[in-house]
Parts: structure tokens; C-alpha cells; sequence
């Protein structure tokens, strides 16, 4: 699948739900799903400060695709973390770079969660690019 | 009785009808700005289509009836806080700048020396931190904190440690914007008086809530947000003793705050107007006023004891529910903070709102006061004269949902 | 063509229709601040009855709202002046802040060196003298001062001498607010760059008259009110290279221009937030985006249009009176000032105000401009977008009979 | 004639005007017929410095009476003076002090030219108070 049509199966997915309840509650149980990050990842330097929660971020590159693992202290943060990997995992770092992240917009869920300045969450967003932007440039952290 | 006529205060605050993800809006971010009356939008409306116009400088008609509107907010000001005299009341545009142009005319004036120091509370909001910080960096002064006990008040035994005849001035709030605690700030201004330091109020969330009396407190200056106290945004005061303020040296160069100018040599005007550099918030200052006589149409006191049932019940409810924690001490005032073990501030936060509820999260501006109390931020519920017992309950019960979903 | 339908304009001003002293008003004196039309009021009232909330820090709806209301105004009045981003746009209260923030964050800066020079012109307002006359005083600088010709233009020739390596900073008006001088600030930037001193342009008499491109003029920082250009009192802009701003020291110290506070050290925000401290006047800025939007559908070459025949109009009717003499340029914006032989500008003005017009006599915050031209003070006549033909040439008979009362 | 009894007898004189016009140019021939003080006495200590105009004011007491001269630079201030001169020269000094000085409110002339803060005729007629206190108190200057 490409990124595109994650982005549209996930819309679809979304869009089964019938109120904010159901689709929040689907958020929670993705972030209480996604792996915790090991402790010892949880370094300053892979932290992203916003301006409520905070996210760590960990970026590899494997045989040509990146490979995100992330975390945050905010479990709804978390669960739109899980989106986000969800979508750009295992994908070509030109992809992940090309990607249009504004379909979180799309998804119902809170305005502010969508990538702005001193948000967490948008902040995320903008450094698994940077990653992919490294790892094309042959320059992988 | 002094009591609220609630319902009909409501009435006056048309922001209040709307809807929140579908939801009747439930305002409880009063500590962080409250709603404005139709009063003082009419004000500031009739101002713009009646009067307005540059002032002090004018012959002509207008000019000479903004300028007294002006001024005449001003004498509304000076006695609502029991100043003086008007001249005390020097229009600034919030809280913020009240209190660097304080810091920033020490500064100036010499009066501070290398070695001395300057107290304040680990209660404080960033802006009665930081410019202090910024003052004892560029003087080479020692900035002193005094601690927080785990109830929320301040540590007044050490506060008597701390002071000594090398303390030049106290800042401290009068009601802290995180825990609603009330300090006891007659008191602080005493002992300062005793080592002949100066006083700092920080008045941003008290004005609305208490009778404010700047010569019984005996402090040497009071600030003040007009946006915390239903007026717009942009305006504040600064109440300053007036010796002090002719003493003290300018802080903004501009038009107005001048008697003469030659390239030469300036000579500055007398208090309030020589620290009123440039066009002042004209409208700002009328609304603020307008809005001044608002609440003293209702009677402090009466907004007391509405206010204070109202955070009671707040504290009853909250309390019942399993693993929530309050801070701060019984006796609280606007505002109350608090959180629930392993639920991050921010989810709760997230699904109230979808429920309608206006909550602030976060750290307050509260940095090291969230940090004395090893957060990252609480859930605040902060109150004004237009909440309910209804919605007192109803935060209650969508915390729980809340909770449901989170747990 | 390039045209502005006055009458429709006028209808958008309710204060236009109010009457002075039993005639209908003729508000001549919009260079101190002009009126606002309904679509800058309704702005603001319904920001009031529909989103208000404190901005930045708020999970709630309402905060997101306001929050980005108040950042899409920052990108309007970005794209007004073509600023390169809007992170290069600060909230101010208005020009005199906006230099006084510029002038002490150089202070700081620690970038102007004892014994450089700092210069100014002879036709600046007060806001653009009284705040580098503090700074040279502190840093002990030279001010430096282009001499303004006879014809109310500045020497040029005098400012190439004066510049020299040694000169940090040079801040002029791009228009001023005295005479309608309009100076060529693009030539007086691109000198200042040669020496590498940094500009600071004082817009506050050109935000509302005329097209302004910050990149094209090459300054480093633009100052304006918003009270000049049809929004409310209060609100103001700074712009400054993103690159200079990221540099710079911080002003004030409060909450938003924070990235964390703990009483050992402090770390600051980014730019435009590094200089915001505390709640920024929330409303005004959204005001200030909707003035400028009204600004923009008008067009501003159809209000240049308009405002220069105006002015041409009105030059050539006072022009006929005995006695009469007119300051400056030819070619000036915005402003025109006069006096009569043997008649005090505080009579005239008196005069004029009787019959309903409403004009600015005295210094204008100019002082060392009047004495340069030894006057004590002038009449001045101001234009904006909603004056009319009419009007001038009922100006030009007041003058007429009311100098028949005073001789 | 008292105080207050040439108060009303002006108040009086300038009800008769039908409109501000006659008023006003009442005024500003009271101003072009105040004599002009003597140049000596312009002195930057007789001068009261307003927003708009400045005045000039010499204050004396002969055989226990008030003599006040005055003088601006604007003939309507000087025609509001010699309003106030005449109302208060020739008085002793108790009857200066005591004087309502508010009629001037109710001449129906400019509301500005009442006394305000930074109005150079609210600081003249402060100023005449001032020196009948000083005269009232002994230390005449
Ligand atoms: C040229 C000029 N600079 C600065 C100012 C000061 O503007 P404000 O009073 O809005 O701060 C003015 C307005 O009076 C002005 O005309
Ligand atoms: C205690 C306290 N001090 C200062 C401030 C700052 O007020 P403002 O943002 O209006 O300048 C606030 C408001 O946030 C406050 O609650």
C-alpha cells in the first residue's frame, strides 16, 4: 500500500465511528497498544518538548526504510503517534518525505492535535521528516 | 443578604450561549482571562462612535472628551483599589507590563546595589519571576524564593529568614494563579517596611475576586490585568505610591511622558503621565473602568460568597472521585487545581473540552511551583461571577466519563 | 481607475455623524488616531461574544480559536507590509513601544559600544527622540541629528557627513507627522547598510496613506499603531529581520515569551514570542488584521489618490489666505500645518473648533522641529480615507471667519 | 461689589450674547484691551507654561489688596484672564483665597479653558491663589 492509501483506508476506518466518544476512544486504545519505547531510549535527545505532553522519537533506517518507534506521557498524544507511525513506517525515506500529513486534519479528532507550532505532536511530525531527510541524503543519525 | 443574582448576570455575557463540539460551553478558564459584559462592550463601542480621538494634546471637542473619559476611568480605578489619589494609578497594558516597568525604573534608579537582593515566591507566575531574574542579573543582585509549603501557602518562617536589611524589594502575589492560595500579604508588606524594602503586589488574580485596599495592605505598588477582571485585553494598571512614582525615573521615552524636549536636554512630565509614553489605550482604559463599576454594582462581597460556595462544591465533588488529588490549602480562592494519578493532564483536558468544558492544563506559567510538587502540570477549574452549581456538578460527572474512556 | 467612493466609505464611520457644538463634525485630526469603521468594531465585538479565551497555552476550544484568529492576524499583517514570515511580526501597544522595545533590547544587546553614535532627524516625533536620548545617555553614545531644510526636507547631504563607522543605528520617520514630509528611507537604509548600522523606521504617520514593503525599503525594524491606520487604541506592530530577532535579547519577562522557567535559569522562547510577554492584547491585533484587510479592499492607491488630491486641494485654498503659511514639501502625506502671521494656533484652533472642526494645534510631540522653524506650535489638518472635498473647502472659510473674529 | 456679586455681574454681561460668535469675540476684545504687561516683567518666573499658550503673571499687594497683571500669547487666554482679573483684583487676600472659582464653567465659553491640569489658565488661576496665601500669610514674594 502507499502512503495514500493508508491515509484513506485509515479515514475510512475513522469514519465508522458514530461520535467523538467511539473515535477517542479508539485513539486511547492505540496508544495504550503501542509498544513503550525502551527506557533506555528515552534520552533528551530524542525528546520533543511541546507545549503540553512530550514525545520521544527514535528513527532508523532498515535495509532502506525507516523504521519510527515513538512514545509520549499523554496517551491520547500517543495514540495519534500510533496514526502517524502507523502510516510511515516501513515506507522509502523520499516517501515519508513527500507525504501530506495534513489527512490527521481529516480525522475528526481534535483541531489542535494536528501539527502547529509548540505542539508536540506537529513537532513529531516534523522531525520523523527530518529523519527521512538524513537518511536520504545518506546521512542516517 | 449579599447574594448573586446568577441568572441574570449570565444574561450579560452573550459568549456564554455558545456551543462547544455541540455542547452548551461550560467557561471554567477564569484565572486565565474572563468573559466581558455588554456593559463594557457597549462602553468601548460608544466610545469609538461617540468620542474618539486623540487625547491630552487636543483644543478640540472630542480630544477634550476622550481626554476626560480617560481621566475619569482613572479617578474609577484609583478608588476601587483605595488609592490616594488618581495620579497613583498609572494605565499600563496588563499585569506583565506593570510589573517590568516596576522592575525596569529599579533598575534605573540606582537604588538597587550589587550585593543586595530581591524576594519573591516559589508561588509565583513567570511574570513576577522572570523580569526579577532578568533585574538581579543585570545588577548583580540575589534573587531569594521563599518556599512553598506542601499545603500550597508560603513558608513564613522562612520568609523571616530570607529578609534582611540587604532585601530590597519583596514581589509576591496576593492570590497565587495555580492553587487560589491567599497570601497574607498585609503582613509581608510589614516585615518588608521593617528592613525598609520595597512591595510588589501581584495583583492579576485577585482584583476580581477580593476587596482590593492598597493603603491597608501598605504596599508600595499593585498590579493589575483588566482582561482577569472583564475588561478587554491590552489594558492593566499599575497603582504606585505617589512619593515613589516622583521619584522614580521614567521607563518608555515618547510623546506624553515629556514636558520639553530639545536634543539638549529632556525634562519629564510629573506622575501618572511621565510613565505614559505614547497614545495610552484610550478605549482599553474606559472599558476597564466600565468594567469596574460592573462588578461594583454587584458587590464584592457578594461575588465573595457566590465565588466561594461555588470553588466548595468544586472541591466536594472533585474530591469523591478515586485517586484525584487537590492542591493547595482548604481556604482557596478562584481558582483549584488538581490532578489524578496515572491520567496525564492534557487527556483529561483533551476530552473535557469535547464535553464543553473550558479547563485550562498545563503548568500555569507556573514552571518551578509544578516542579516543587514533582508535575508537569495540573487541571485547573477556575471560577468567575457567571458559574453555576449546575456546572460545578457537571465537571464532576464528565470527569468521571472522562475517566472511563481513560482508564 | 483607481477611485474611492467617499460617501460610501463615510457610512462605515457612525462618528462622522455626530455633531460639535450643534455643527456636524469635521474630523480633521487623524493623525493623532483616526476613526474606525464598523467592520473594525464589529471585529472586535465579535471576537468578545464568540471565541474570547486566553491564546497559546489552552488545550480548550475556545483558546484554539483565539490562538489562531490571533496568529492569522500576525500573517496579515505580515503580508500588509511584505514581511518575509510572520514570525518576523510583534505584538506591540503601539509605535512608542514598539521603538522603546527596539531601543532597549540594543541596550541589552550589548552591541552599541561607548563611543559610537546613534542618528535620528529633526522631524521625528517625540517616540522617535526621547527613547535613543535615554539609550545614548545610558551607553554614552552620540545622538546625532540630520538638520531638516527650509523647505521642511532633510539634508541629505548633512546625513552622508554624519554617517560614519561609528554610527550603530539610524532611526527616522518614514512620514512626518508635523509637516507630510515623506522621506526617502529606502536611499537613507541603504546608506546606513554601507557603514553596517542597523535602521529602525518609524511608520506610524505611513502604515495608513501608503504602500509599505519592509523588504524593499531594506530596514531592519518598521514600527506602527494600529489607532492610525482605522483599529483601536492600544495595538501596534514592530517588524524586525527574523535573523536580527533571534539574536536579540529578550524585553520583558513574563509567560509566553518563555521556554522554561526554573529560579537557577531561564530559557527563552522564540521569536515573535521571545518579545511578547504576557497576554498580548488579544482583540486588538485581530482588530488591527481586520483594519488592515479594510485598508485593503479600498486599495491603497485609490486611498493615495484620494488623499492627495485632498491635501493638494486644501494646500491650494489656505494657500490663498493673508498671512497664512504652509510647512513643508510640496508633495506631503497625511499631514498639513500652517500658521497665520500674528495669530496664535491655540485661537484658530479654538475658533475652528466652535464651528465644528476638529484640527491639531501645537508641537504635534514635536518640539525640536517647531523651534527649528521658531514657532511654538501649528495648525495641522490631517486626511484620512472619509474626508472630503467639501470639508476642505469649508475648512478653508472657517479659517477665513474666524481670523475675522481674531484680527 | 463682593466676589461672587461681580460673578454674577459678568455672568450676567455674557447671557445677553445671543450666540458663541458675539461671545467669543466679547472675550477676544477683552483680551486685545488687557494692557500689555511690561516687558521686564515677562520673566521665566512669572511665566506659566500651559499645553497650548503660556501666560505671564505678576502679583502684588498694595494696602492689603490683591493687584494681579497678567498677559499670554494667546488673545483668548488673555481675554479669560482679564475675566479673572477682573473678578479678583482689588480683593484682599482671604476673599482670593475663599473665591468659587468654577463660574467660568458657566460662562458658557470653551469647557477647556475651565482649569485642568496642563491648561496654562487653570495653573494662573491656581497660581493667584497661591500668591494670596503667600500675601495672606506674610511672605508676600
Ligand atoms: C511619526 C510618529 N511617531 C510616533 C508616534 C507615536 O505613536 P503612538 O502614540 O501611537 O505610540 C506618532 C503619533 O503620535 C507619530 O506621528
Ligand atoms: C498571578 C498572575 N500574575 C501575572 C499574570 C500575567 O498577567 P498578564 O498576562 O495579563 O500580563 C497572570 C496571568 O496569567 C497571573 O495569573
Amino acid at each position: 500500500m502507499t502512503i495514500a492509501e493508508k491515509q484513506k483506508e485509515l479515514l475510512d476506518e475513522l469514519n465508522l465511528f458514530q461520535d467523538w466518544t467511539e473515535r477517542y476512544e479508539y485513539v486511547i486504545g492505540l496508544g495504550k497498544n503501542l509498544p513503550q519505547m525502551d527506557a533506555a531510549l528515552l534520552t533528551n535527545d530524542r525528546l520533543i518538548k511541546g507545549c503540553q505532553s512530550q514525545v520521544w522519537l527514535d528513527c532508523n533506517v532498515v535495509e532502506g526504510k525507516m523504521v519510527f518507534m515513538a512514545d509520549s506521557d499523554s496517551v491520547i498524544t500517543k495514540g495519534m503517534i500510533a496514526l502517524f507511525v502507523r502510516i510511515l513506517n516501513e515506507e522509502e525515506p523520499d516517501d515519508v518525505i513527500a507525504a501530506d500529513l495534513s489527512f490527521i486534519d481529516q480525522t475528526g479528532l481534535k483541531e489542535h492535535l494536528a501539527p502547529t507550532r509548540a505542539n508536540a505532536l506537529g513537532l513529531m511530525a516534523a522531525q520523523m521528516k527530518k529523519c527521512a531527510i538524513e537518511a536520504s541524503s545518506g546521512h542516517p543519525r | 443578604m449579599n447574594s448573586l443574582d446568577v441568572e441574570n448576570v449570565r444574561k450579560d455575557f452573550p459568549i456564554l450561549d455558545q456551543k462547544i463540539n455541540g455542547r452548551q460551553l461550560v467557561y471554567l478558564d477564569n484565572a486565565a482571562t474572563t468573559q466581558k459584559p455588554v456593559q463594557v462592550l457597549d462602553a468601548s463601542r460608544s466610545y469609538y462612535q461617540e468620542i474618539n480621538s486623540n487625547i491630552h494634546r487636543g483644543v478640540h471637542q472630542l480630544s477634550q472628551l476622550a481626554t476626560s473619559a480617560h481621566e475619569k476611568a482613572r479617578e474609577t480605578i484609583a478608588r476601587f483599589i483605595n488609592a490616594q489619589r488618581p495620579e497613583e494609578v498609572i494605565f499600563t497594558s496588563g499585569t506583565t507590563d506593570s510589573i517590568n516597568l516596576v522592575a525596569d525604573i529599579f533598575r534605573k534608579s540606582g537604588r538597587m546595589k550589587k550585593g543586595g537582593n530581591i524576594i519573591i515566591s516559589g508561588l509565583e507566575h513567570h511574570s513576577n519571576v522572570v523580569p526579577w531574574q532578568m533585574i538581579c542579573e543585570q545588577l548583580e543582585l540575589e534573587l531569594k524564593v521563599i518556599p512553598v509549603l506542601d499545603d500550597g501557602t508560603l513558608d513564613q518562617e522562612a520568609y523571616e529568614e530570607l529578609i534582611d536589611t540587604k532585601t530590597e524589594l519583596v514581589a509576591i502575589c496576593h492570590i497565587s494563579n495555580a492553587f487560589g492560595t491567599v497570601n497574607n500579604i498585609a503582613d509581608i508588606c510589614s516585615k518588608a517596611r521593617s528592613v525598609n524594602a520595597l512591595t510588589v503586589i501581584d495583583g492579576a488574580q485577585s482584583i476580581s475576586h477580593e476587596l482590593i485596599d492598597v493603603q491597608s495592605i501598605g504596599c508600595d505598588f499593585y498590579c493589575f490585568s483588566g482582561h482577569k477582571c472583564y475588561a478587554p485585553t491590552g489594558v492593566g494598571a499599575l497603582y504606585g505610591k505617589f512619593s515613589l512614582l516622583s521619584e522614580l525615573p521614567p521607563w518608555k521615552g515618547g510623546g506624553e511622558m515629556i514636558k520639553e524636549v530639545t536634543f539638549d536636554k529632556t525634562t519629564y512630565n510629573d506622575p501618572p503621565y511621565k510613565f505614559e509614553a505614547g497614545t495610552p489605550n484610550i478605549e482599553g482604559g474606559i472599558a476597564l473602568a466600565a468594567a469596574l463599576d460592573y462588578v461594583n454594582n454587584l458587590g464584592i462581597s457578594a461575588i465573595r460568597n457566590h465565588e466561594s460556595a461555588l470553588i466548595n462544591k468544586a472541591a466536594e465533588f472533585l474530591g469523591q472521585i478515586d485517586g484525584l488529588t487537590i492542591y493547595g490549602p482548604p481556604e482557596r480562592v478562584g481558582s483549584l487545581s488538581f490532578n489524578i494519578s496515572d491520567i496525564h493532564h492534557f487527556d483529561l483536558g483533551t476530552l473535557l473540552d469535547k464535553m464543553g468544558f473550558a479547563l485550562r492544563t498545563g503548568h500555569h506559567c507556573c514552571q518551578p511551583l509544578m516542579s516543587r510538587f514533582g508535575v508537569s502540570g495540573t487541571l485547573r477549574a477556575s471560577f468567575a461571577i457567571y458559574n453555576t452549581f449546575e456546572e460545578v456538578e457537571n465537571l464532576a460527572k464528565a470527569v468521571e466519563k472522562s475517566l472511563n474512556m481513560l482508564r
